[in-house]
């Protein structure tokens, strides 16, 4: 479905200066949940955003169901890493997520229940007249995922969308993810801090190394669906935390 | 303790990181050319575009010869001008009365927007003359200014901060507005003291805005030095275009308005450099920086 | 043309180790009689250091007068008298610009387009008037023609424009008829308008339409200067009755004024001091068409 | 005595004591030009109360709308595609600042030429001043906009149309809303500075004819009209403002002391009366009820 | 040394609406490390704000050292939530460090050698000379917290400052912070949504109950100088994480 060969990006005008993303290769399968590790900087953030065709990229390709990526693909969601920023100060919550629902053709009444069971399942149904700078920082975090969810993209790009909330909402959130991907067969590339989210979520863990290119690449044989009790006590999991720890240690240049 | 820098990478090995250092610098000083071209072709064609529809509209009658002069007849007296040290007598008594006025009018107008756009009393307690005196028209100022003031420089630099102050005071209010309140509270929460909140903080937020209000302002001040010589009779553009009109010298009087837009363009680059410098943080300056 | 002068023509001054006077004169040919004067050193020779200031001729050289940087205000009568007339303290201590006898050598031109149907001031009922100013010498003069025809001014309606944009204005029938001044009536008429009349001789022949004005208290102080001045004025425009056409071919280097027109258009005529009953007619018209109420004190006015 | 009531005389004091200081002023001074201010007060009453509100008032107010309001459109419109096109900004940059730097009083023949000495001409010199205020604000706001906002539009594949109208606009609004306000007052002095020629009626020719036939306390109550207007005109212009950009209030927090800034430096300046605290435009109704 | 007593905050101009604090009341003593864990959206934000003067409170009261809170007392230093929205995008990232030292009376050199040494600590040294918006966003909020550390206060205020940052960093943050509060002697109201970490930091745990009150407290008698891998293999650690959880578990609302 996604193939990246030889990515490569540097920010500014000088192509010698040192790249934000090296040398990239890596595909993602239809349907795929791919999680993406990495130390702070090593590039997740920045190769998102050429795979999203919303930056251009130095050198290499980026091919998305065979055709080359120009610019922001169709049926594409994207969670920002800067949240509160990428919420339109002037809509409230509710015109927030049902904004680009909109212009993707959706009904006037599916949109609206669409939206509304976003908020419900984000846990913000009572909050949807307020503005988003109204809200608590986690509130903020979780109205960009309900935006997210609400337009039932193919492939959902998210980079860190739960960092600002609290563990019990954040397990929440991890198994809502889980059904509506499985629901909507949807390809999603998420990228965490957390070993054990990637682990719990992930079809394929990638590791990143600074400047992102893949360190370590582990498949996740767990068994779906995933709970958030059972799963973590499998020895596998146990395993592949132990490997992943040790890739992100070895790969990194000391952070 | 381990937490040194993530290091910065050199992943080619060095002979031919510079190879690709020399090839590369190569390339980048055509691109900077390239763009550089660009833009003075994209500028050019403009210019071109407007003089071609000039050249259209009087060849379709729609201005009639009798009434304009012959366009390269302005051109021919505009480059003669050009030759001569006259004009840039002129323009830099013009320009004086422009610089003088608007520097005052800027310092003038800069603190006390920040003060009235920060502080609600102060701001209730000046609305009412603000807002009565920001639509008096200069025109009708003018006697009055020459009044007090003569007919000589200070004249011309009291009109211009009069008219210039307020625009830019407005830009102020709204620029200090529009500080994040995250920003805000990061200083507050530092101790910052006043003076540093001012400089550091609102000074920089509001910077973009006071950068457009300075831009607006600039041409607005030319045009008054213009209009007050023009209408008083002070030495400067001005009064050469009532000189070259009363001895009915077309030629020579557009040739002059033409010379008086071309100094407010001139001006206008001079400012765009400053900020284009000043502001490389901003996003308006830094999406043709990055990516 | 070299551009060896200044472009705002500022710097014409000169001679006279005596006092400066520094006087504001409506640009174009009024000015050009000062610098004339001023370059043959007929002021230098009174002991004057005259710097002549070209203006638009509007409200403000009064104000400039009165705050005490210029010293002599070239303007016209109505202009003066209007401000006498609501007591400022000034005084008309010269003669400025005068017309001619004849209608055809008016300086000024009151134009109708040459396929116009107004043919005489009778026609003019109900028309559009383009002027340069409005409430001021123009109401005055063309009062008097319209008056020829049994009308007043209630009769036609002034539209006021810059004398450059007159001719097309007139041509493309914006307005009916215009009053032009030169040099745009030669302009005008060389362009196809029509002259109508000659408004300023037709209000009376010879009319002093300029004035020059100090305030009341430097006349008082200083009535040598004020002598210094006039006698100035006077050589200059003596100069120039016995010799029209030195000046004529002064003008172009004075003023950048195509030659052409120096040659062709109608000179104002110069005297030294102010003509009374001109000053009375037009003040008489005046306070027929309301542009004032007070009573003429010519003896307070004019200082001669 | 409640606050509403201190604030408006706080908002007082200052006219007052301005007004009151001229007024000693001048009954001293005795200058010909500044007049003592009973008599301003007499050809007030005498002249605008209410002789001359529909030969002059009104069509100068006519003038000054139309003209305004086409500087609002042109110079929106055009900001827009001068802000998000980097060539048409490029190639327009020089004639821009061009025209901006040409006098009024030059481009008065101008526009006599094109547009005769109707009405147009006039509204046109308004246009031609009072435009660039918000050209330049909408340049710069669209410029402005924050990446992070745009890049989840593209993202999200917002189409241009929507783009501008609910991303574009609304995030330079600010900026947008701050050009408008300095072009009230501009086109205002536009609408005088048209006036001085080819006009028979209008405000701005009734100041410039008295302060040419030397009526100086005429050609004051003029001038104090001008102002009136200028301050009525903002007060409108304010309440728009206040609704449009209520989101903008309330992010940065300067709705007023009740969002609980009352100790914080940026409180509105605007507004007579404290706005809503929670911006709420009237389409949505805000339940304000808190955590359940 | 800190005292909060029914302390009650109610945003907008109605006090009867919903309170974001309701009444809460704690205190922290000289040099102690609170850490406080609580939903999203349960107040812990806008009770850090109210402590730290930024915004006046309905009710209840602050006292500081003994003096009641009504501005930004000296010597805090506080690390937002928000932290890409508090670095001054027009200062580099070095000046953004060494700009309110100046204003603090520090030395110019004694300045510049905090800020190069708070650079180091948070891994960007080599970054010094950037701008915030070119670098990551785990990077810019190690920036903020370079910021804070920088600043030497007595009084340390951080909103969730490791949410951004990768595992390894994040230890590495934890422990220099536990550092350099031991060195300097300094009081830390810690806000986070990691159990462990707030064990593994704090001298007592508050846990928030929405709207803000303290639901439950536990003081944390793990030895000093605490290890990343001893501390969190102690009995007691999995004690007080098992107690800690039941009681965010109990108190929150279904989020
Ligand atoms: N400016 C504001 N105006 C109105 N309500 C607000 C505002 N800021 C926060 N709130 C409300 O106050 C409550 C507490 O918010 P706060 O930011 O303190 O939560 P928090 O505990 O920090 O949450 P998180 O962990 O998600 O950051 C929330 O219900 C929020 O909606
Ligand atoms: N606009 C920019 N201009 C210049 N350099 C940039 C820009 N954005 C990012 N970088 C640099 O690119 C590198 C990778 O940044 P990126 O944001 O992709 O990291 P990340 O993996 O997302 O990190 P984090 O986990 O901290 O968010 C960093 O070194 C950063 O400094
Ligand atoms: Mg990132
Ligand atoms: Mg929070």
């Amino acid at each position: 479905m996604l193939e990246v060969s030889h990515l490569r990006k540097v920010y500014g005008p000088d192509p010698s200066a040192a790249p934000a993303v090296a040398d990239l290769d890596f595909t993602v399968g239809d349907q795929e949940f791919v999680c993406i590790l990495g130390s702070s900087g090593c590039g997740k953030t920045t190769m998102l955003r050429c795979l999203s065709g919303l930056i251009p990229f130095t050198a290499g390709e980026i091919t998305l169901r065979g055709k080359p990526v120009t610019g922001p693909p169709e049926d594409m969601a994207f969670v920002f890493q800067d949240y509160s920023r990428s919420l339109l100060p002037w809509m409230t919550v509710r015109r927030n997520i049902a904004f680009p629902l909109r212009y993707k053709g959706v009904e006037r009444n599916d949109a609206r229940r669409a939206t509304e069971e976003a908020l419900e399942a984000v846990g913000l149904a009572d909050r949807g007249d307020r503005y988003p700078w109204q809200l608590s920082g986690g509130m903020q975090q979780r109205v960009a995922i309900a935006r997210a969810l609400a337009y039932r993209p193919r492939i959902l790009l998210m980079d860190e969308p739960f960092a600002s909330v609290d563990a019990q909402t954040r397990s929440g959130l991890e198994d809502l993810l889980l059904r509506v991907k499985e629901r909507y067969g949807i390809t999603v590339l998420f990228v965490t801090h957390d070993i054990d989210e990637a682990i719990y979520l992930g079809d394929r863990v990638l590791v990143l190394r600074p400047p992102a290119t893949v360190g370590h690449a582990v498949t996740v044989d767990l068994p779906r669906p995933r709970d958030q009790v059972l799963t973590k006590q499998e020895p596998e999991f146990a395993r592949l935390r132990g490997e992943l720890f040790a890739a992100i240690d070895g790969g990194s240049v000391a952070a | 303790m381990s937490l040194e820098g993530t290091a910065t990478v050199t992943s080619a090995p060095r002979g031919t990181a510079r190879a690709n250092l020399a090839d590369t610098s190569g390339s980048l000083r055509r691109l900077l050319g390239q763009r550089w071209l660009r833009d003075l072709g994209l500028k050019v064609s403009g210019v071109l575009v407007v003089l071609l529809a000039l050249e259209a509209c009087s060849r379709t009658g729609l201005l009639s010869r009798d009434w304009f002069p012959p366009i390269t007849d302005t051109y021919v007296e505009l480059f003669k001008l050009a030759a001569g040290q006259p004009l840039w007598t002129e323009i830099g008594r013009t320009l004086s009365g422009w610089g003088l006025g608007i520097a005052l009018a800027t310092v003038l107008a800069v603190p006390c927007g920040i003060l009235l756009g920060s502080n609600a009393t102060a701001y209730r307690m000046t609305r009412v003359v603000i807002e009565f005196c920001r639509p008096v028209p200069s025109v009708a100022l003018i006697p009055l200014a020459v009044l007090v003031y003569g007919v000589g420089l200070e004249m011309k630099v009291f009109l211009i901060v009069f008219v210039t102050f307020w625009p830019i005071l407005l830009q102020v209010i709204y620029g200090v507005q529009d500080v994040d309140p995250v920003v805000r509270d990061t200083a507050r929460s530092y101790g910052l003291p006043a003076h540093a909140r001012f400089l550091r903080v609102t000074l920089p937020s509001a910077a973009p805005y006071i950068a457009t209000g300075l831009r607006i302002a600039s041409a607005i001040a030319l045009v008054l030095a213009v209009t007050a010589e023009l209408v008083v009779g002070a030495p400067g553009l001005g009064q050469s275009i009532v000189v070259a009109q009363s001895n009915a010298n077309l030629p020579r009087m557009y040739a002059l308005i033409i010379v008086t837009g071309l100094v407010g363009w001139v001006i206008n680059l001079a400012f765009q450099a400053i900020e284009r410098r000043l502001l490389k943080w901003h996003p308006s300056q830094r999406q043709e920086v990055a990516q | 043309t070299d551009y060896g002068g200044d472009l705002s023509g500022a710097n014409i001054a000169g001679g006279g180790d005596g006092d400066t006077l520094v006087v504001s004169e409506t640009a174009g040919v009024p000015s050009s009689f000062l610098a004339y004067g001023v370059r043959q050193g007929y002021f230098a020779d009174e002991g004057v250091d005259l710097q002549v200031s070209p203006s638009s001729g509007g409200a403000s050289v009064i104000p400039a007068l009165l705050s005490g940087d210029i010293d002599v205000a070239g303007s016209n009568v109505v202009s003066a008298l209007i401000a006498m007339g609501r007591r400022m303290p000034i005084q008309m201590v010269a003669a400025g610009t005068s017309t001619d006898e004849t209608e055809e050598r008016d300086f000024a031109q009151l134009v109708v387009p040459e396929d116009s149907p107004i043919t005489s001031p009778d026609d003019l009922d109900g028309t559009r008037i383009a002027v340069n100013s409005l409430q001021n010498i123009n109401d005055v003069v063309v009062n008097s023609v319209l008056g020829e025809a049994g009308l007043t001014n209630d009769d036609v309606r002034f539209v006021e424009m810059p004398l450059p944009d007159m001719p097309a204005a007139i041509g493309r029938g914006d307005v009916d008829a215009g009053v032009l001044i030169e040099p745009f009536a030669t302009i005008g008429t060389s362009q196809g308008l029509r002259p109508l009349a000659g408004p300023y001789v037709h209000t009376r022949p010879g009319l002093q339409i300029g004035t020059y004005l100090m305030t009341s208290e430097r006349v008082a102080e200083n009535p040598e200067l004020v002598a210094a001045f006039r006698a100035g004025v006077e050589r200059t425009a003596e100069s120039i009755a016995e010799d029209p056409d030195s000046f004529r071919e002064a003008l172009p280097e004075i003023s950048e004024l195509a030659p052409e027109l120096a040659e062709r258009m109608n000179l104002p005529v110069w005297r030294g001091s102010t003509n009374r009953e001109s000053v009375e007619t037009i003040h008489g018209v005046m306070r027929e068409i309301g542009l004032t109420e007070a009573d003429l004190d010519y003896d307070g006015w004019v200082a001669d | 005595m409640n606050r509403r009531v201190l604030g408006f005389l706080l908002e007082l004091a200052l006219p007052v004591a301005v007004l009151v200081g001229y007024g000693v002023w001048a009954s001293r001074a005795q200058s010909f030009y500044f007049p003592p201010l009973d008599e301003i007060g007499r050809y007030f009453g005498e002249l605008w109360l209410f002789d001359r509100v529909g030969s002059d008032l009104v069509p100068s107010l006519t003038r000054m709308s139309a003209g305004y309001l086409a500087s609002v459109l042109v110079g929106v419109s055009v900001g827009l595609l001068l802000g998000m096109s980097r060539v048409l900004r490029t190639a327009a940059e020089p004639v821009v600042e061009f025209l901006r730097a040409l006098p009024a009083p030059a481009l008065i023949p101008f526009s006599l030429l094109l547009f005769g000495s109707g009405d147009s001409s006039k509204i046109f010199v308004i246009v031609l001043g009072a435009v660039w205020p918000i050209l330049l604000n909408t340049i710069d706001g669209v410029r402005g906009v924050d990446s992070q906002q745009l890049d989840m539009a593209r993202a999200y594949r917002i189409p241009l149309a929507a783009r501008i109208w609910r991303i574009i606009l609304p995030a330079a609004g600010p900026r947008i809303f701050a050009g408008m306000r300095t072009s009230l007052a501009i086109a205002i002095i536009l609408m005088v500075v048209s006036e001085m020629v080819a006009s028979s009626n209008g405000l701005g020719y009734f100041v410039l004819e008295q302060q040419r036939s030397f009526a100086i306390p005429e050609m004051w109550t003029g001038i104090i009209l001008l102002g009136v207007l200028g301050y009525v005109l903002n007060w409108l212009f304010l309440r728009v403002e206040r609704r449009v950009l209520a989101w903008h209030f309330g992010l940065k927090g300067l709705a007023g002391p009740a969002t609980g800034r009352t100790r914080s430096a940026g409180r509105s300046p605007f507004g007579k009366r404290r706005a809503s605290p929670s911006p709420t435009p009237a389409h949505s109704s805000a339940s304000s009820d808190g955590e359940v």
